[in-house]
């Protein structure tokens, strides 16, 4: 591809430096790794204890109250599909749009996206009054001769994310197996018969690089609608209903800026510890970074358009129930929630015009905490404000206040993404072999006229 | 190599196939090699190589990939059964929820298009792996090298007893770091 | 009182039919030697419908007195029983034996407990009594004739089981086939 | 789902009484391999399994005696609705009387008679060993003072309590915490009568009322609630027929809530302000005033509206104005009581409003002397502090208590006195504090077990009668009574000797039509009276305003509460998850506080506030009003129970440690104290109300007309009829919808359906909730206590919204209030949006919910821009579980025809879909369709002031089909296109400055 080497990664990364260094990221785990994980596992384990308590008593140990039926269970959702989307924007959209620096980072990114996805992908069963029944909500041919609701947004969910699942994991494997297969041929003992399984005979032959270069663009080609799509659909939830506060047209690309900034924040989170704990510094560089900043500067500016959008509109149109509810969100009971979101993702990425800011990884990774804390109560102030302001009927008032079982659940879901990430990351390159090569200059015998 | 379990290693040990294996270290040099053999007239080599590079496709000049009509023919299939869930499962048991059409499409263009994806995705897989692996199958057990997944290029030429010495004079002159035969 | 006295005449030409069974035509109850070896559910008394509503041919209405008018069947008060078993002490050692639990339960003035064998989950609506209209006007039979339809053959079953799922699919074939509503909330509230 | 616990319970009673019970209710048996069908023994002639039979009976919640029939389902009774044969309440029924089922199947009553043992607690007895020590005690106490304490009692049961007193030497009381004292000592001042009239407020043209709350306890609420609302309502084409209504008390209760207006008099001042109109009046000529009242002119003459307005605290004009509408109305009627008759004058104030009636005349057109009411017909209060002096002072031997409480209601005196009686015998069913400090329990049946009838009125008995088998091993008193008196026989066989000395020819069949129409009903004739006053103790009982009994600077009413009365409902979860009418308040008590004061005091609602009087002191949750004067605090009796059960006992404070407990000159008790308020430090964290930001009507859910407006309406006016769509885009809009009904009308949906629908009156509806106790009982709705209440889980499916009505300002005239339930909406938001179908639209027109089907996403609520779908948070029908909502044997009550939902599910009101479908079935078997009527939703039936119909709208002649033409109808939120099967009639105020707030 790129011919120029990418301006990310200094000259004297050779193939062989790239292989190495990335091939002993997998080396035996380091204690700091185990206590991570342990964390990960105890969190987890939180989450489950919990969920049997909601299983066992109901839904009534979390702090719902009339008319607030939906809350920190629905907001994890959607935080977490949000998360997940900036791995296939970098993988997939970036791509399209080859640009080169993407490829030190997509694959974190791209793991990011799958395990964000099965944790989001929990909390639609988790928070159902009857969970056992939750198959219910698919098509399956059964002795009553009973089908889903397919006007119901939910179910759209559930074929959105279902859909995003699948290609997203596929996405992933495809662009494992070339790495697969050069940390083959550089491991022993177990781990290289995992890697022979895994790599299915990769070899690199021409016929082979053929067919999945092909391939992997038309995957790209379709996971970047999809990803729009999810975050339109999930949107939806809210949109299609007459919620004021959810009730809104801008909804859908409003959703999915959000989701690539929050997206881009939990990259910057992730990558910062990753970077050093691996020693990936010439890899994954400031520059990288600074990128990533871009992003989230850019979708951030799109949010904070977005909130400004809102509130004019609520304004200018007069209606009553909107005007009511906005009024409610921003000095009603829960402003303390919504003016958490404002700064956080109205005002904070504005720190990133500054290059000072931009190129320092620390500033960044402190920014990058605050842009989750931001988005996460984004979702609350949505869905738990909007329904405990519903100016609709005046006589009822909620006082919603989460509980240990809210809590309790939420702290597992961490659990089980960290969880998974971890064991990622020390299982397989977390940082693509090939396509890192790819914006590296080709050894030549003769340096070629392109870049004398 | 390494000894994989019995199904796979039918799958990707078919019986060895005798010729030449070139090692590269430099791209170029790997480049002219291709472009000899084609000039004498050799065709069903093999190249490997860490990275796909379009410099080693064009000498190549190899067709383009058939996995797009994978992908094409999954995406429509896709799309239809998607109309034809939701059409057809509505009216199976027509409900009328909030004075809307039994059958609707509009709330109905979404599950269509989330399955185009998937079926179009799912297919594009197949496609790849039916494809390398008809490939690996075709050319069967051919000589490889580790380093051709880290920074070395290869080039095997499959050839009879008769042809083996004039291809590695080939491969040598074009500048191949190390040659063997298998 | 008004039950006792009001003993069906079917039941007295019965026990003409049994003792002088040269005549008849009519279906004869088999002879069960091994009760163990009967499909279906064991009662507390061995209470044989194919010799009360068959070969007696006691029309069912006449024990389950409000299935016609009645969301619930209803099962025979021990008085409706003691009405003619007062009367009818069994032809066989073994009736009589059956006949006698019966007997001692009245005086004992202790109701038997019969082992329900249809049985509904609790949110399911089935009124008899609608269903007994409808397929007797539809069939253009008598109302006892409509039962079958999901309880079987009852007249000739010697120990009662269960023949029909009573699922709802089941329900909603056969509301299908006579093209009658499927709308949920008739049988679910 | 999960209720199949309520018929094992039941077989179990079953087991008990020996009644058998035959394959049953498909109330929810899950398929069991061990599931057992008992059948009767004996085939009783009138139950039909699966078939409700209805008995009629006798309500005892209260002394108004309304006439019940009780729904029995297998020999359970599910469901009271009230006796349409009744002219007491003409087959209405209020909360209390809907919950008294609760009562009979409450869990926490006396099984079996208890006994005082030496260690001081109680333990188990047998009727016999019982009845010797009673036998016994009686013996040794002859003589020595035995008495007899009974609730108010007109009945038969009354009379034997007397006879068997006569025979041993003893003497019977009867008590009642709220009496009518002050009535009968101002009837007697005003036409020498003691007894207390009927009012006619049917025929009134114009109601005034001072303090007495003839809607929720004054005397027969039912009965006057139903002739309130045919008077008060607005009718189209009728509009003479809207009476007036003004209010006259210190605090707003449900009966004030209703008033156009409210004059917030300065308590113990009523009298004057009904003298100074009667002046206005007589001095004006506005009326024909009888001959004799000229006697009153120079009494009158002394309390023009000029001379008490300053004392009243209204200006005069406003007084004057009164007189005259009042006058000019051609049929006012004036009642006085509860707030109004508290001070020392209680008795003059009566009699001035006595005279305001005579002056123009209604008395003996709308106040009817003789046809009597006996609902007060109670010994005084005076009587009872004589009782308890006696007792103090050692001179009662012997004490038997039945049918009332005073250990609740005197919680100082009479305790202490208790404690110096020899012997103490309680009758009563429930462990209350007066059973739980008496020495000996019999426990009694409940009124719905035994025999018994009840004078209400003159020419009135309710008969009563038992309409299931005894659910414990208790005794109805009145055979007891007899045993002990060594009569023979039954109660019932001394009952109907009575009845027989009344009417004797042919006497089993005037026995067997009572019992049917519930008891016999005749119309006493109107006793003309006189007047009897000079009026000469007005200028010295009005010299002043009162100053009431106790020290401290607040002047604090304590009132009764609406739903748990003296207290005595306490112990059903019905009544205590009813929030109350006005403060909307459930589960505990509270102090009514104006919002000056409370800024005076730096209040928040919640903060616990002290109150201390000189007689005890207690603390209370502020609730800010504007309804209630900014000097005056209010509190409700009902809670601070020390016994009486799981549901009543140790709840919030008991209002009447307040009071003291001497008797007024006219023999009442004075519910007005003076106490010193203090904040203690503590809140209530959230106080257990249901109602919601504190905003006035408006945005199209709650819609008032001044009277002139109303009745400037023609047919086919729409005056709230909002037009979405402008006029060039109609066609299409129209063409569109056109489009999707055709594509809905496939399947099931094929044809001509009907399309059910409610309207509700709103100038009838008065708020006070028995549609939602009738609806809990219906329904089998859980009551979830008063943590999830705090937390708003309450599961109330139609609740009562009150909004205030404030005048220009801002000053509270009254309140509307507005049942929102389920609005069936033609265009459901909550539908579409379900991803199992679980929410659907039936072909009739319902939103159907199958709970069943329900996986519990819960997005359905949310998209209900009424908010009228409830979540089943926890399973409430969990035997044991924390917030079990039927323990047994509560359980017995659930309907059969009705699903208890599981947890996890949605569930809303469906307008009573097994009703209608149980009329559908009932149609079919009798080859014809479902008539007009033959549907009546719980709500519909039990609404005294039946202010709903329900209906089908697709019947041009069904009566709701005309109301929701009505141009007072209107749809809650029709601006959101979701086409409400409800119609709301918006409500009439007879008030030229009525205001949306």
């Amino acid at each position: 591809m790129a011919e120029t080497p990418s301006p990310t990664t200094p000259t004297r990364v050779t193939y062989d430096y790239v292989t190495r260094t990335i091939a002993r990221t997998l080396g035996t785990p380091s204690r700091g790794y185990f206590l991570l994980l342990g964390a990960a596992v105890t969190l987890l384990g939180i989450g489950i204890i919990t969920l049997l308590y909601l299983l066992r008593y109901g839904l009534g140990l979390a702090g719902y109250s009339h008319p607030v039926y939906w809350a920190v269970f629905i907001t994890c959702f959607v935080f977490w599909v949000g998360i997940a989307h900036s791995g296939t924007l970098i993988s997939a959209i970036l791509f399209l749009f080859r640009s080169g620096w993407r490829t030190a980072v997509y694959r974190t990114a791209e793991a990011m996206t799958v395990f964000a996805v099965m944790t989001a992908g929990l909390f639609p069963l988790i928070h159902i009054g009857r969970q056992w029944y939750f198959y219910w909500l698919i098509p399956y041919p059964n002795e009553r001769g009973l089908w889903p609701n397919f006007k119901s947004p939910l179910i759209w969910d559930e074929f959105a994310i279902g859909t995003y699942f699948t290609v997203s994991t596929l996405f992933l494997i495809m662009g494992l197996i070339p790495d697969i297969a050069a940390v083959r041929d550089l491991a022993t003992g177990w781990r290289k018969k995992l890697y022979a399984l895994t790599s299915i005979g990769w070899t690199g032959s021409n016929e082979q690089w053929r067919h999945f270069t092909r391939g992997y663009l038309y995957l790209a080609a379709l996971a970047t609608p999809l990803v729009l799509s999810v975050h339109s659909v999930v949107s939806w939830d809210f949109a299609m209903a007459l919620v004021p506060g959810w009730h809104a047209t801008i909804f859908a690309p409003y959703f999915v800026a959000g989701a690539i900034y929050s997206g881009c924040g939990m990259v910057i989170t992730l990558l910062t510890p990753i970077r050093t704990l691996f020693g990936l510094e010439e890899l994954i560089t400031v520059k990288h970074f600074e990128n990533l900043a871009k992003l989230c500067l850019l979708t951030g500016s799109i949010v904070g358009y977005a909130y400004a959008c809102e509130y004019f509109i609520a304004w200018y149109s007069g209606n009553p129930t909107e005007r009511a509810a906005f009024w409610y969100r921003a000095f009603g009971p829960y402003w303390w929630a919504t003016w958490t979101m404002i700064i956080c993702n109205g005002f904070l990425p504005l720190l990133l015009w500054v290059k000072k800011i931009r190129t320092n990884i620390t500033a960044l990774f402190v920014i990058s905490i605050f842009v989750n804390i931001g988005m996460w109560f984004e979702r609350y102030v949505i869905i738990v404000v909007s329904l405990a302001g519903e100016p609709f009927t005046k006589w009822t008032n909620a006082v919603y206040n989460p509980t240990w079982a809210d809590w309790g659940i939420m702290a597992g879901s961490f659990g089980w993404f960290f969880m998974w990430f971890l064991l990622f990351v020390k299982n397989f390159p977390a940082v693509s072999i090939s396509e890192v090569k790819e914006v590296l200059p080709p050894p030549r015998s003769k340096p070629s006229k392109a870049h004398a | 190599m390494m000894a994989l379990p019995k199904p796979l290693n039918d799958l990707f040990r078919p019986p060895p196939t005798p010729g030449v294996l070139g090692a590269f270290s430099q791209l170029d040099t790997t480049v002219a090699a291709i472009k000899k053999l084609r000039a004498a007239g050799q065709t069903d080599f093999t190249v490997y190589s860490p990275i796909p590079r379009h410099e080693i496709e064009d000498a190549l000049g190899q067709p383009v990939s058939p996995v797009r009509a994978f992908t094409l023919v999954g995406g429509i299939a896709g799309c239809a059964i998607g109309a034809w869930i939701t059409l057809w499962m509505s009216a199976d048991w027509p409900i009328v929820v909030g004075g809307k059409p039994v059958g609707s499409i509009p709330p109905y263009v979404v599950i269509m298009f989330e399955m185009t994806i998937l079926f179009g995705a799912l297919s594009t897989i197949l496609g790849i792996l039916f494809n390398s692996l008809f490939a690996a199958r075709r050319l069967g057990t051919i000589l490889y090298d580790p380093r051709f997944t880290n920074d070395r290029f290869g080039i095997f030429v499959p050839a009879g007893s008769d042809k083996v010495a004039k291809a590695e004079s080939l491969l040598r002159e074009a500048g191949a770091e190390e040659v063997r035969r298998g | 009182m008004v039950l006792i006295l009001a003993l069906p005449p079917v039941v007295l030409n019965g026990q003409q039919a049994q003792s002088a069974s040269s005549q008849t035509s009519r279906y004869q109850a088999p002879v069960i030697s091994d009760t163990g070896a009967l499909k279906g559910t064991r009662q507390p008394i061995f209470f044989r419908h194919d010799i009360h509503a068959g070969q007696d041919q006691i029309p069912c209405m006449y024990c389950h007195y409000s299935a016609a008018v009645s969301s619930e069947p209803g099962i025979p008060s021990l008085q409706t029983c003691i009405g003619c078993h007062q009367v009818i002490g069994g032809s066989t050692p073994t009736h009589q034996a059956e006949i006698k639990k019966v007997r001692d339960a009245w005086r004992e003035r202790k109701a038997p407990e019969w082992v329900r064998v249809h049985a509904l989950p609790g949110f399911v609506r089935f009124p008899h009594m609608r269903h007994i209209k409808g397929l007797s006007t539809r069939l253009g039979v008598d109302a006892n004739e409509t039962c079958t339809t999901c309880h079987g053959d009852v007249k000739h079953t010697t120990q009662i089981e269960q023949v029909s799922t009573l699922r709802m699919g089941w329900c909603v074939r056969c509301h299908m086939k006579n093209e009658v509503t499927r709308d949920c909330s008739v049988c679910h509230y | 789902m999960t209720d199949s616990i309520d018929r094992r319970r039941f077989l179990k009673v079953l087991g008990v009484t020996g009644a058998g019970a035959a394959a049953v209710s498909a109330c929810g048996i899950g398929p069991e391999p061990t599931e057992r069908l008992i059948p009767y023994l004996v085939q009783p002639e009138d139950q039909i399994p699966g078939t409700a039979t209805y008995y009629a009976t006798t309500c005892r919640e209260c002394a108004a005696g309304c006439g019940v029939r009780v729904r029995v389902r297998e020999g359970r009774a599910v469901k009271l609705e009230g006796n349409p044969d009744s002219p007491i309440n003409r087959g209405r029924l209020c909360a209390r009387g809907q919950a008294a089922i609760q009562g009979l199947y409450n869990p926490d009553r006396v099984a079996h008679p208890m006994v005082r043992n030496a260690s001081g607690t109680f333990e188990e007895i047998d009727w016999d060993g019982a009845l010797q020590r009673v036998t016994a005690k009686v013996r040794e106490a002859q003589g020595k003072g035995i008495v007899f304490l009974t609730g108010a009692e007109q009945s038969t049961f009354g009379d034997l309590v007397d006879e068997w007193m006569k025979q041993v030497g003893g003497r019977r009381l009867s008590y009642e915490a709220f009496g009518f004292e002050a009535l009968r000592a101002g009837n007697r001042l005003a036409f020498g009568t003691a007894t207390l009239p009927t009012y006619d407020f049917a025929n009134a043209k114009y109601v005034l009322s001072f303090g007495a709350d003839f809607l929720d306890t004054w005397l027969s609420p039912v009965e006057f609630q139903n002739g309130f609302s045919r008077a008060h309502a607005f009718d189209a084409g009728r509009p003479a027929s809207m009476a007036k209504f003004v209010y006259v008390a210190p605090r707003l209760s449900l009966t004030g809530m209703n008033a156009d207006e409210w004059i917030a008099a300065k308590p113990g001042t009523e009298g004057l302000l009904a003298l100074a109109m009667a002046q206005v009046i007589m001095s004006e000529h506005l009326a024909r005033v009888p001959a004799d009242a000229s006697r009153l002119v120079s009494v009158l003459a002394a309390h023009t509206p000029r001379a008490v307005a300053q004392m009243i605290g209204i200006d005069e004009t406003t007084i004057a104005r009164l007189g005259r509408e009042f006058a000019r109305s051609g049929g006012g009627l004036a009642v006085a009581g509860g707030m109004a008759t508290q001070a020392a004058n209680g008795a003059e104030v009566v009699a001035a409003v006595n005279i305001l009636n005579y002056v123009v005349g209604s008395v003996g057109t709308l106040v009817k002397f003789g046809a009597d009411l006996s609902v007060g017909a109670t010994n005084t209060f005076a009587d009872l502090t004589t009782l308890t002096s006696d007792m103090t002072d050692g001179r009662v031997a012997l004490l038997f208590v039945h049918g009332t409480n005073p250990a609740h209601s005197l919680p100082g005196a009479f305790q202490q006195a208790l404690a110096k009686v020899g012997y103490k015998v309680s009758f009563s069913s429930y462990l209350d504090e007066t059973a739980a400090s008496c020495d000996l329990i019999l426990p009694d049946h409940h009124p719905l077990e035994q025999w018994g009838d009840s004078r209400p009125r003159a020419g009135v008995i309710g008969l009563q009668q038992p309409v299931v088998q005894p659910v414990f091993g208790t005794q109805p008193t009145g055979d007891v009574i007899l045993k002990l008196s060594g009569k023979t026989g039954t109660f019932l066989d001394y009952l109907q000797a009575k009845w027989r000395a009344r009417h004797a020819a042919n006497f089993d069949q005037y026995w067997m039509d009572s019992l049917t129409k519930g008891g016999v009903y005749s119309d006493a004739p109107t006793r003309p009276v006189r007047l009897a006053t000079t009026g000469a103790t007005f200028s010295t009982a009005f010299a002043e305003v009162p100053s009431w009994g106790g020290d401290g600077d607040q002047t604090v009413v304590v009132f009764p509460h609406p739903a748990l009365h003296d207290g005595r409902g306490a112990n059903k979860p019905w009544l205590q998850e009813l929030p109350d009418p006005v403060s909307k308040i459930a589960w505990h008590s509270w102090v009514e506080v104006h919002p000056d004061t409370a800024a005076k005091w730096g209040l928040a609602t919640g903060d616990l506030l002290l109150l201390q009087s000189k007689f005890g002191g207690q603390k209370f949750p502020a609730w800010i009003t504007r309804s209630v004067r900014p000097d005056v605090l209010a509190v409700p009796t009902g809670q601070g129970h020390s016994a009486y059960g799981r549901y009543a006992k140790d709840r919030s404070a008991n209002a009447f440690e307040l009071l003291g407990g001497q008797a007024t000159v006219y023999g009442g008790r004075s519910f007005i104290v003076r106490t010193t308020a203090s904040k203690t430090g503590e809140h209530q964290r959230r106080i257990a109300t249901i109602e919601g930001n504190v905003r006035d009507l408006g945005m199209g859910t709650t819609e008032v007309l001044t009277l002139a407006r109303a009745k400037a309406l023609h047919p086919g006016d729409h005056p709230f009829h909002f037009e979405e769509t402008p006029e060039y885009a109609k066609d299409a809009v129209e063409w569109w919808a056109d489009r999707q009904r055709d594509k809905a009308e496939i399947g099931n949906y094929k044809g001509e359906q009907p399309r059910w629908g409610l309207a509700i009156d709103l100038s009838k509806c008065t708020g006070c909730s028995a549609c939602v106790t009738a609806c809990y009982a219906e329904n089998n709705i859980a009551t979830v206590g008063e943590e999830l209440t705090e937390r708003r889980r309450e599961m109330a499916w139609l609740r009562l919204e009150r909004y205030w009505r404030v005048d220009e300002h801002d000053n509270v005239q009254g309140a509307v209030s507005q049942p929102m339930l389920c609005q069936q909406c033609g265009n459901a938001p909550c539908e579409p949006v379900c991803p199992v179908y679980a929410a659907y639209h039936t072909p009739d027109g319902l939103n159907g919910q199958v709970y069943n089907r329900c996986v519990g996403t819960r997005y359905c609520s949310n998209n209900c821009p009424y908010k009228v779908r409830y979540f089943n948070w926890y399973n409430y029908a969990e035997k044991g579980g924390k917030y079990e909502a039927f323990p047994e044997p509560l359980s017995l009550l659930l309907n059969p025809d009705v699903t208890v939902r599981e947890k996890g599910v949605m569930e809303k009101c469906t307008f009573c879909v097994q009703r209608i479908r149980g009329a559908q079935n009932q149609a079919r078997l009798e080859n014809r369709n479902v008539r007009d009527g033959d549907i009546v939703t719980a709500c519909q039936q039990t609404c005294p002031s039946e202010a709903i119909v329900f209906g089908d709208l697709n019947d041009r002649n069904s009566r709701v089909f005309e109301l929701a033409g009505n141009p007072r109808g209107y749809h809650v939120l029709a601006g959101l296109n979701t086409k409400p099967a409800i119609t709301y009639l918006a409500r009439v105020v007879a008030q030229d400055t009525a205001s949306n707030g």
